[in-house]
């Protein structure tokens, strides 16, 4: 973990309520992807925690979507904006050490966290398949993204206005998607039926209301199979083995 | 002017370096924080809530934002006194050279008294502070804490097995602290820390329904800091033993008006969460401060803003 | 959807066009603010705390800055039940039409009785709000607010005297608020205001002594929003009267939030120092707040996060 | 009272802990020197009431030393930030019908008041004789800018290193000043001290800590011969006539 201050150098809206907000600053400490970083917002106590979507040493992306006054406030910053940040958060998804094929799935602005991995993968000759739900195409965002990183990109949408109708369980279904395992980043819901109904192994992404962010108030911890665990410090990215669905 | 130790103080017979104690439950069993500094430089170290079993704690979501503070209902969380004396003990001490405090919770007498013994026979751990905010499970559910004569049976059953300092941690959700701390004080108690939480709630106004799955959680932060700085103040003239002042400190300047309320040394909690090098920091600005302030050595001001008589 | 008077509430008998009501001590007698701004567009106004006889109040200083809220010892400055009827309420009638509320204060039953007395006999006035946190002079100085008894004995006398709803205003420097709440109302209380400041200090470091003359002050503000909304959500469940929420309320947010905890109105004290248009704006925000929360009325959140059956 | 939004144009140190901030905004409220502004800091709940130095309909000029959190925060603030103001608080000087002869006394940061008021009275043909009072040099300021609205300045410092050693009363022994009738502000001991030694009639202005700034709180009510007065709303100018010493 490192405390250091960040730059907003850009913040552009890209789908209804989501945000990409990039920052230079010392983000020597973010070496995994699916870390995440601890924002402090003048005027809020708690930090908010929000996932690297990229990073360089010198910098970090955040995909964010507005749900309350922190994120709304978030969106407000212009470039130049000062900002306190806690960098290396977390465990992050673990690599396979061959190439394999892998599934990824993003539920909503679950897809934040996916954006580095898929770098990594498809670094490590990777097949990667990538489903991302959304509500409606307003919500949608970084198709083309994953795309040009080489990932093949499915989505469903609960309206059905693009992709298959539905969650992207049913996309799954209807394309038949197999993979060896799979990371997935979403809604709780989305991650339990996930992990019912894929026969593969993977790991998933969790949230949880924060009171630190690196492991010393217990604030966020989970009962798994191996005892309480911080979804701060040992998460938060969990086997899907581990969790106590 | 300036000597070595201008920030020593002396919380009975137990010598800190400086008064600067990251509180219970904010700064975990120290040792990760380790990562983060040499916490060497702290006074002391109040460890993570103790309880004679294991307990899992509350269910999520556990935490609550608050104007100039946050809500936890954490719920003890800990590994038990066992496990705790035999894993993460070890563990402080290899990083940790100072005096520590072990802070003991339970639900009956029995409990804290079976803690206390095993923490008692520590050698590493110098105060043992026994915090009364926890509901009295064989007592109605009402915390030990807000009634004198509970307060004072779990001081002297605590004081009866034990040989180190007991220091009683008082809930500020009552009517009059000072009755509570003066009958732990005639019960034995070598000093008191104060304050641990208030109660508080907030609401989901989505979910209609509390934000917390506690439904409430204890208040901690700057916002209580004026409450706490009463309590300290009005127990200090009451009660002649050392008190541990904590509640919404996070500057040097907290920490001046905690000790001239009458804290002999400060505890630090949630903002440990908010800035990880919290305590550090209010170490190394304390000098500067105490220099704006024309004061040689911090123990001189402990108590300066109590009325003369 | 939308109809006109969907923020309308029913406190009992008493229809308020909307739930804002300046705190007693916040606003003054009101009419100074009619220069700000429209005020005939609040709910109601509930009064500066008025005495039987006049005060000046506390020496200065009677305020003292807090984190997110501030202290004040004011020690109830009014100039007195009579001059207050005679001079300051025609003044407030010429700008306000909505039903107002008298806040009351005294040191001694009889204080309570005279003024509830003469306060009840004002058509303007639609609620005498008693306010019990003040200390009793003959019962030890300790407030009629820290005991069931005597908080029952003040509501007894002055439901004795009086004609119009009688709310009392509770403190929350209690252990157990609800039993205080309770015996209120089991005396006859027609409602409750929860909650008054919470006692706390400030110290100042350069004079080493306390900021405020009177060593002890309230603290309110958004500080103490979690306390209160606790509090609503206790003694809401415990209570079959309406209440009225105060502490800490600031934004429309925060209106809803306590409205969900059990408030059928809602008192916006601090804020309005700090914002002289606090309620104004409160009141502007409210329906975008509704819309966005999809309910149709105010009334129908009251308790809507209170636990079900 | 007016609440508005100004924007900071100007900020500059000019003695020891002493600032010059001038802000732009609609400042129509402000009528009578002697006025203050109370002004919202971020991250401070209660506002900074400081009196208004100079004004025009579109702007104020305030003069402020630094002595604790809020005047180092806005010591620190640059051209461009915003701030929000209540203008037009406060009774401010009354103004003699006739040209007279004026004696101002400013005790340190309390010559702020002083400087649009002796525009005032300059502009009705008074004679302006002003006695600032000082530690030392180093913590003096607006002497030339006093001279240069054609009032007659005088200094004391504690110190003795410029102007007459001591108080402003001793400077006023010194000199021999006589008037008609005063206006001062500064530190209570000094403002009694003038009130005893000064046989004529004038005006002080006071300081209180402050709750709201605009009469509802009752937080800064002092005891006069007319009964309570509010420090905000019934001063912060008062006659020595009417102050209980
Ligand atoms: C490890 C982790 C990674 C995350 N990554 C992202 C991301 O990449 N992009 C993104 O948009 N969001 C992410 N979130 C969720 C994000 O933290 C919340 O949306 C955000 O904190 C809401 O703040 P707010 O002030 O807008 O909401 P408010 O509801 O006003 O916040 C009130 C409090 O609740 C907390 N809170 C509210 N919702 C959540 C939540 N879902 N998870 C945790 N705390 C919450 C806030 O931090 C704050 O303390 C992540 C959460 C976690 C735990
Ligand atoms: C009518 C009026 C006019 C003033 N005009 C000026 C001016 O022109 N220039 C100037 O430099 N100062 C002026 N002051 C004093 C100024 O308000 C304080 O110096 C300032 O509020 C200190 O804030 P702080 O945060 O730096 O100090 P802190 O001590 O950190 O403030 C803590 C609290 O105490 C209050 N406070 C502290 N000192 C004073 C004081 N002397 N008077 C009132 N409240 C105080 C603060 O407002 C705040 O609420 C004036 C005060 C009043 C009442
Ligand atoms: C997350 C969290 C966990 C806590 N756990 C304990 C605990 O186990 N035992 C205890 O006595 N106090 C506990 N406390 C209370 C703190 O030690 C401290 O008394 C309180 O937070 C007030 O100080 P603060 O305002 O500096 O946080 C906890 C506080 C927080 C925020
Ligand atoms: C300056 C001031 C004066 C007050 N005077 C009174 C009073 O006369 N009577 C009373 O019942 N409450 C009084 N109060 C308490 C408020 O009415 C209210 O209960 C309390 O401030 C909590 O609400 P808030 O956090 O919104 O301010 C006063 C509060 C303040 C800040
Ligand atoms: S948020 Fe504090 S331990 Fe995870
Ligand atoms: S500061 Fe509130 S009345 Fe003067």
């Amino acid at each position: 973990m490192k405390q250091a201050t960040f730059t907003l150098t850009a913040n552009e809206q890209i789908a209804q309520d989501i945000y990409c907000m990039t920052l230079t600053g010392d983000a020597s400490d973010v070496t995994r992807s699916g870390q995440f970083v601890n924002l402090s917002l003048p005027g809020h106590y708690l930090r908010r925690p929000i996932s690297v979507a990229d990073f360089t040493p010198r910098g970090v992306s955040l995909l964010y979507k507005v749900v309350g006054e922190g994120t709304a406030q978030m969106a407000s910053m212009s470039p130049g904006t000062q900002l306190d940040l806690l960098t290396g958060l977390g465990n992050g998804f673990s690599l396979p050490d061959q190439s394999r094929n892998i599934l990824l799935v993003g539920g909503g602005i679950g897809a934040a966290p996916l954006y580095h991995l898929t770098k990594d993968l498809i670094g490590l000759h990777c097949q990667v398949t990538i489903v991302l739900g959304f509500t409606s195409w307003a919500d949608c965002f970084y198709l083309k993204r994953f795309q040009q990183l080489g990932a093949q990109v499915y989505v469903s949408t609960v309206k059905g206005d693009v992709g298959t109708k539905g969650f992207v369980t049913d996309a799954i279904r209807a394309h038949n998607i197999q993979a060896d395992y799979f990371y997935a980043c979403g809604p709780m819901p989305m991650l339990s039926a996930l992990c019912h109904s894929l026969d593969y192994s993977g790991e998933v992404s969790l949230e949880a209301r924060m009171g630190c962010g690196f492991g010393i108030c217990m604030g966020c911890s989970i009962e798994t199979r191996q005892g309480p665990q911080r979804v701060c410090k040992e998460g938060p990215v969990f086997r899907k083995e581990e969790l106590i669905w | 002017m300036v000597t070595t130790n201008r920030l020593a103080v002396e919380l009975g017979s137990v010598r800190l370096q400086n008064p600067i104690i990251p509180a219970s439950g904010t700064f975990g069993f120290g040792y990760e924080m380790a990562q983060v500094y040499d916490i060497d430089i702290l006074g002391s170290i109040s460890i993570k809530g103790t309880t004679a079993l294991p307990r899992y704690g509350n269910p999520l979501p556990r935490i609550a934002e608050a104007p100039s503070g946050l809500l936890n209902a954490v719920g003890l969380q800990n590994p038990g006194v066992d496990q705790v004396i035999s894993n993460e003990l070890p563990k402080l001490r290899a990083c940790f050279h100072q005096p520590i405090i072990a802070n003991v919770s339970g639900f009956s007498i029995q409990d804290y008294v079976q803690t206390c013994q095993k923490m008692d026979a520590e050698e590493q751990v110098a105060i043992l502070e026994v915090n009364i905010s926890c509901p009295n499970v064989h007592g109605g559910g009402l915390a030990f804490g807000t009634s004198p004569e509970q307060a004072a049976a779990v001081t002297r059953a605590v004081k009866a097995v034990t040989h180190k300092p007991v220091y009683l941690k008082l809930s500020p959700n009552v009517t009059d602290i000072v009755s509570i701390a003066r009958a732990c004080v005639d019960a034995g108690a070598d000093g008191l820390t104060l304050i641990n939480t208030l109660m508080g709630m907030r609401i989901d106004p989505r979910r209609r329904q509390p934000v917390l799955a506690n439904t409430t959680g204890g208040l901690s932060g700057p916002a209580i800091l004026p409450l706490a700085i009463r309590m300290v103040y009005q127990v200090a003239q009451a009660c002649p033993v050392p008190i541990i002042g904590c509640g919404g400190v996070s500057t040097a300047r907290d920490v001046i008006e905690m000790m001239m309320a009458g804290a002999t040394a400060v505890q630090v909690g949630a903002a440990n969460l908010r800035r990880p090098m919290a305590c550090k920091e209010i170490i190394e600005q304390l000098p500067a401060e105490l220099d704006r302030l024309k004061i040689d050595h911090i123990s001189d001001i402990i108590g300066a803003a109590l009325p003369k008589s």
